[in-house]
């Protein structure tokens, strides 16, 4: 039960106003925890000294593992004894988020029983958050989560929870299965998901089309964008109903194509297939009418993350087109000889991506044994400072002129 | 809370549930069969098969901070409405599965009298992907989830209308490790420090490793020193960007300080290859400081460059490309926003972003 | 006279073909001039054995000035002695390199009498170059060409031959007049360009409009490029005109816009002047119709250079607008500014550039006292690493938490 | 050649002669009061002032690298066809100011009789800019002089004719110094070392100055050593990427060498703020040996990509403008260029090289 001393005023302000409150969730959780009220206590005292009250790390976890809980704890444990330990353990989200009432329910047992009965749904990675708990619940948390079929995602220099946008189970634009490789590529990897043997952190995201829902190619050393070879799929009758609907074709589809690439003489689309770059644009704005090619698989990418400390970047095109078929076992071959030559040559807290700009993409490549090809770049270099190598030049001996 | 024992025999690496459990017989029979999709009001889609099946989504608004007892209520809906069908969006909203259109309208009356908004969809503001805060994190300059629900009740109403030119996507992170992955975002909220780390200099011997720290300095700004005779370390503060990349590895170097810590705003990035490739967003507003319960000044900032945004933008025009379309210039112009020194990049790629050509609109 | 006796085979070879032969005019010049036939000798030789003949450096030059002189000599002396000595001159051209037929006369009178009279008409940087000559030739050459009224061009860590576009004395577009602040600018920096006082070369280049005639954003340390403020100025008769001869104003003009802010609806063509970026193609494309407007003046850009050594740069904004007739003071009292700077900050060879690079843009506009506008980025920056300036943040003592 | 002794006097810093000196009298009089000008044909502008009155320009190519005995005939061509009123251009080719249309005809026949062709403006080639080469400099990766002769031979009847869809600046640059600015051409031919500097032990300690030497490497391969236990340098071969700034700063450190020295071609630079921002060459071929005395590989790899993009582009596209419309895949593939590991970017900027995001041509 919520401890009728509790202050919040502060907090009190964020209970008011049209959009959910977290307030109100901490409130409703202590109700059953009474960590919350502590949480609740520090939070306010957070709120009046605008500073955080959490201390920096702490590694606990679970037996055999070495990620999948992030350790916390209060540096006012007096005064908030409560949350002197409030370590979060991260659970695997099923692929596409996707829950019944029951499975639910199933989790907000096993968290009520161990924890403060606090989540996120979900992480930033895609994990199932369940949010604060005291070190000796870690393990029996965990099996029951194993029992009830769930188990943890990943925290540290491991690979983490792989996520997928919602792709062939409600997206009539997804490439290829973002589920089922979301699912199988997380199966694959659990040694490395649990167990910490990488430079650093490595994600992998799915997303069915280059409309990217799940933000891949900001978020994930290694991306994977659905997309397609052949010509969009194109229904005229359909194009003109849009049309006698009032869009205006010229104006809202064929101007906003990047590479302008689309015609439109009042009654027939014609669209350059060869000159397009399947950006969406003209699919999203008439789904009734033009669709993805028959020929799906999708665009592998490497490298994004966020800017510490060499800068954020956005995943690069490594593979330009795999079939959808292929997918799994591109990229299971693929990875092993990426982790392979990162796990060598990345340096401590070095990401994937860091890693290619700092011994270059060509030398990347010969490491994971791919051909570089001009779909890798937006632009050839423009500096003249080639590594020409050896085998190239015929090199000489002597002392010089 | 009671403890259990651990069991005999672990079960470990079985990863997540196959999702298979949880789809919605409709959804798993016209799996991969989708033909196309229309909107059928603000936050409710309908998508319809090859097959002629239909499936609608409701989509309602979260603070994702949930606890179990609405999740519950989540389920609950969910049995009530939809055979317990339902999902959450990689913007943490949470949607129900119907196979029945009737059920749309109950579902949202219920919904928003329980206080969970139905929108999201198409080109309204959905939910702002973010971070942990004050409420779990060491790392944070500012709260997360504060400041979310201040801005979101402002902009409660482009979350349940759809009329925006295009999609607009707001993200918050707390520090800048960028958890929230602000960094392609239209609007990207950023805790900021700006004070250097100030050394605990008794602690920082026993519990950092002085190499790695000295070395975790991007601009070399850490040198070893000696204090009371140990070995422990120096910062020249000229040199900090204040980046705390020396404190994620040494404890001992805290930055937070409540004056100092605060809020930046940052604009146009995207993420989608819709038209423009994905982007970056560029720094909007360095500083707004802390002010907590509910940052009127961030959230002023941001309903301020949305409705700027709400107007100027031509349609299907994300914020970067409007921003692209008018130029810099226009955009500090429209907004009022000050350029200040702090707008003039000066990282690893400086060089990339001065204006090298005459281009100018005057 | 051309020694019979010069074995010019693989020489002779590009004596052919239509374009003219600068292996025809060695020839011709070795007619007047014996050292010509050592060039072609040399020449043949590494035609030979493709590789140069000519050893690096050695500092020569006329008395009181450090530059003007570029010293060369043969690193096969013994078989071709006439270009043991080989430096070359590099004479101040008059801006615009307008002549008249005497000018030119007088100019091959004093290079014959001193030199090799092989010229480049002109050295990329815009001097007379006079190809080849001894030693002991430099001073007699000086002073026979500063009776002449002309003077030695930069060479060296100096300011560099200033050089212009046509500009307004035959250009419709020059937004301000080119020859005349190139005049000015080497007039007024004659030491600066004769006696190296700087970090590295410094170049000024000035464009009438932005066309940029003389490659100055790409070639010069300070850019001055002309441009104007007010509206396009617009003789709807002479659209129609062009209109009538065929041209094609949607597909020709408007839609290569870079801001599409312009319309056509088959008679009548209206600019959005607000958001026109003066790029020029509408005036390039129909001179008599179209022309810069009337409020004239430059925009000032810095720091372009070849890539040695951080890579190339192009010019960046300094200055959005300069009213015409304020340009040589605002340049005099910038550029005072800047040197100092550069001079004082500068490292050994370091360009003004890369300086600017290394210290950051903020920096730099805080030295040479330029408040930052947003016309100077083509982006704000999009990394998080904000160098806060002591004033802004509330600096604290203590020990840390 | 004859001596002349010093004057006791002597003259300096007088700077070049007044231009005005210099002007037709007919450009004196409209100076600024230009109104528009037209083509009256291949290589003959027609400037036309507000007053009413016309000037004509004749433009004629010149191999830059001139004798005083040409300087001399375009003297005397000038007196006979315009009142010795002439100009070079920043491209170095030479134009005949003339007052009277008549003298347009007898002024072309007489220089195209004399081996000087008329041409070189609006959409034609015009001359390549270019640099010393073996005629002059040390530092050569390439003759400069020969290359352009070769080329220019080859395309004559581009610079004859005003039919590519826009203009085409080539340019060549001896070596990485880059004199000929070569790093904003439509086309550009630079001269590439592909072997580390050849030390000369002996007379290093001499000539060089060791700290400088080791500073001047941009990637840190010049090391100190002893060689005869006099102070000297190691380069660590792997680390060079024959830049040669090393023999700039050092005479003992030359990088030529007959079999690995040659050119390399870059492509879609251009300067001009028309349309599209300036933009820096890229490279297309990395390497083509060099081959005198007239370079038939660089001549063929030249004339092909000017004919691809002859028959590709679009009216007014420039070379950058037009491959930026295509995508460079496909700039591969019609020029049947190979694209390799040097195409790829390693140097300061690379990371905003790579292709990040999925617009991809199939
Ligand atoms: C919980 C979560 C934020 C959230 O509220 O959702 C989170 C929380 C933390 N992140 Fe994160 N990150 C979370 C998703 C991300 C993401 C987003 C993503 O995965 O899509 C990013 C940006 C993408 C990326 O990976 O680059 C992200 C980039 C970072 C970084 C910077 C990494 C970098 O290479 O730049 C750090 C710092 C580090 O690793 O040392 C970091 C570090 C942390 C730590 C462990 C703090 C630290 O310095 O040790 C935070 C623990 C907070 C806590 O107490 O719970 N977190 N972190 C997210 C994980 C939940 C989940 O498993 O679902
Ligand atoms: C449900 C969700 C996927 C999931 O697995 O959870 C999803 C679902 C759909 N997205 Fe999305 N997108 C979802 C996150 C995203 C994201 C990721 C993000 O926001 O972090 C992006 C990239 C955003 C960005 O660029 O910054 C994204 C960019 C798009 C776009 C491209 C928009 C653009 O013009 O740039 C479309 C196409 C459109 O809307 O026209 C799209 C279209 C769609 C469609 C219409 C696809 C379809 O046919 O079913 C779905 C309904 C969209 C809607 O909300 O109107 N979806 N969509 C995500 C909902 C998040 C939410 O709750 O709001
Ligand atoms: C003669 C000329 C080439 C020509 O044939 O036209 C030339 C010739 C030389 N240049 Fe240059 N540069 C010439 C214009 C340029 C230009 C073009 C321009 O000014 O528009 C550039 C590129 C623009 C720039 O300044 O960045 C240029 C960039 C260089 C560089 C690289 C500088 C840099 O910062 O990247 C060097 C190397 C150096 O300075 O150490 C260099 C060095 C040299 C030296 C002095 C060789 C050396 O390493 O010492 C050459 C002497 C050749 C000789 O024996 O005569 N030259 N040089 C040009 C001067 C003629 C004149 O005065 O009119
Ligand atoms: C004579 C000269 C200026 C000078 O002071 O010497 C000159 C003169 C003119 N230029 Fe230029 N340009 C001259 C070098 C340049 C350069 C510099 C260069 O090539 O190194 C450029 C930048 C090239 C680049 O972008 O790489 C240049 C880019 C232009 C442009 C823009 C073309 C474009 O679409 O990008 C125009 C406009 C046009 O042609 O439509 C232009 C237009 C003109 C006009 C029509 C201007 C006028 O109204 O008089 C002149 C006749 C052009 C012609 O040749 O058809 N001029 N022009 C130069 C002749 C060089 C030569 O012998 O070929
Ligand atoms: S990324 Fe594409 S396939 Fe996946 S949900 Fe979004 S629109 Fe559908
Ligand atoms: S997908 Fe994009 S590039 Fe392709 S035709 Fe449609 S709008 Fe154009
Ligand atoms: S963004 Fe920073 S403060 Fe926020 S959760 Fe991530 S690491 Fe913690
Ligand atoms: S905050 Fe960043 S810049 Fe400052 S000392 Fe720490 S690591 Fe260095
Ligand atoms: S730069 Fe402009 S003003 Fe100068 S000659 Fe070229 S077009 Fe004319
Ligand atoms: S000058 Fe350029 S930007 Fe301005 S209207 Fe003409 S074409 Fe458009
Ligand atoms: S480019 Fe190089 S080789 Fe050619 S003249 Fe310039 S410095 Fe000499
Ligand atoms: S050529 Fe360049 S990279 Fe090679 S050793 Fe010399 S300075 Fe260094």
């Amino acid at each position: 039960m919520a401890d009728e001393g509790v202050k919040t005023t502060l907090l009190d302000e964020l209970e008011k106003g049209p959009w959910p409150s977290f307030v109100k969730e901490i409130k409703k959780a202590s109700e059953t925890s009474p960590v919350c009220d502590d949480l609740l206590g520090q939070l306010e005292l957070s709120y009046e000294e605008k500073k955080g009250h959490w201390k920096h790390g702490g590694i606990v976890g679970v037996m055999g593992y070495g990620g999948g809980v992030i350790g916390r704890y209060s540096d006012v444990p007096e005064k908030f004894p409560n949350v002197a330990h409030f370590h979060t353990l991260r659970v695997n989200h099923p692929a596409g988020w996707f829950y019944t009432s029951d499975a639910l329910r199933t989790l907000c047992n096993i968290w009520e029983r161990h924890g403060s009965g606090l989540t996120n749904m979900h992480g930033s990675t895609g994990d199932i958050i369940f949010l604060g708990t005291k070190t000796d619940e870690l393990e029996p948390t965990f099996a029951d989560l194993t029992k009830a079929g769930f188990d943890l995602g990943g925290s540290g220099s491991v690979m983490r929870t792989p996520s997928c946008c919602v792709g062939q189970a409600r997206c009539e634009w997804a490439c290829y299965d973002t589920m089922k490789l979301c699912y199988e590529l997380t199966q694959t990897y659990q040694d490395e998901l649990h167990r910490p043997a990488f430079p650093y952190k490595y994600k992998f995201k799915c997303a069915g089309c280059p409309n990217d829902c799940v933000a891949s190619i900001a978020r994930s050393d290694c991306s994977i964008i659905g997309t397609w070879k052949d010509d969009i799929q194109q229904d005229d009758a359909a194009v003109a109903e849009y049309a006698a609907l009032g869009l205006d074709i010229q104006k809202d589809v064929c101007d906003n194509c990047p590479t302008k690439c689309m015609a439109w003489d009042g009654k027939k689309l014609t669209i350059d297939n060869h000159e397009c770059v399947r950006c969406m644009h003209c699919i999203n704005v008439m789904p009734k009418a033009l669709r993805p090619g028959k020929e799906r698989g999708a665009t592998i990418l490497i490298g994004a993350k966020a800017p510490i400390i060499q800068g954020a970047l956005l995943s690069s095109v490594l593979i330009p087109f795999v079939p959808a078929d292929e997918l799994l076992e591109t990229l299971k071959e693929l990875t092993g000889r990426i982790w392979e030559f990162w796990s060598e040559y990345g340096k401590n807290r070095e990401r994937v991506g860091e890693l290619i700009q700092r011994v270059g993409m060509a030398n990347f490549l010969d490491a994971i044994g791919l051909e570089p090809t001009p779909e890798m770049v937006a632009a050839p270099r423009d500096n003249p400072y080639i590594f020409f190598q050896k085998e190239d030049g015929k090199p000489k001996d002597g002392d010089g002129q | 809370m009671t403890t259990t024992p651990a069991p005999a025999k672990r079960i470990t690496d079985i990863g997540p549930p196959h999702y298979e459990k949880f789809l919605h017989p409709l959804i798993k029979k016209n799996y991969g069969q989708w033909k196309y999709h229309e909107s059928v009001a603000s936050g409710v889609l309908r998508h319809v098969a090859e097959s002629g099946d239909e499936i609608y989504s409701v989509r309602a608004g979260s603070p994702r901070l949930l606890s179990t007892a609405t999740i519950r209520l989540f389920a609950d809906l969910a049995e009530k409405y939809c055979g317990g069908y339902l999902r959450f969006t990689s913007r943490n909203n949470v949607e129900f599965l119907l196979d029945d259109r009737a059920k749309i309208e109950p579902l949202k009356k219920e919904l928003l009298a329980l206080g969970f908004p139905v929108g999201g969809t198409n080109n309204a503001i959905s939910n702002i992907v973010h971070t942990q805060g004050w409420v779990h994190c060491h790392s944070s300059a500012t709260d997360a989830s504060g400041i979310v629900k201040s801005v979101m009740d402002a902009l409660h109403d482009r979350f349940t209308h759809e009329d925006l030119p295009a999609k607009l996507r707001i993200a918050l992170a707390c520090c800048l490790n960028m958890c929230g992955a602000v960094h392609c975002s239209d609007i990207a909220i950023l805790g900021v420090h700006r004070m250097p780390p100030q050394i605990s200099k008794e602690t920082l011997p026993k519990v950092c490793e002085i190499p790695t720290l000295i070395a975790s300095c991007p601009t070399g700004a850490i040198r070893s020193a000696t204090y009371d005779g140990k070995p422990s370390v120096e910062v020249t503060e000229e040199q900090c960007m204040f980046c705390a990349n020396c404190y994620t590895v040494c404890p001992a170097m805290p930055l937070n300080d409540p004056e100092n810590d605060g809020i930046s705003i940052w604009v146009g990035g995207k993420v989608s290859n819709a038209r423009s490739a994905p982007k970056f967003s560029k720094l909007a507003i360095p500083f707004i400081p802390n002010n907590p319960p509910r940052w009127p000044e961030v959230v002023d900032a941001v309903v301020n460059i949305v409705n700027v945004y709400a107007k100027h933008a031509r349609k299907y025009q994300r914020m970067g490309e409007w921003i692209e379309r008018i130029g810099w210039p226009r955009f500090f112009e429209l907004t009022g926003i000050p350029f200040t020194r702090y707008h003039i990049d000066d990282f690893r790629y400086a060089g990339t972003t001065y204006a090298r050509s005459t281009h100018i609109r005057f």
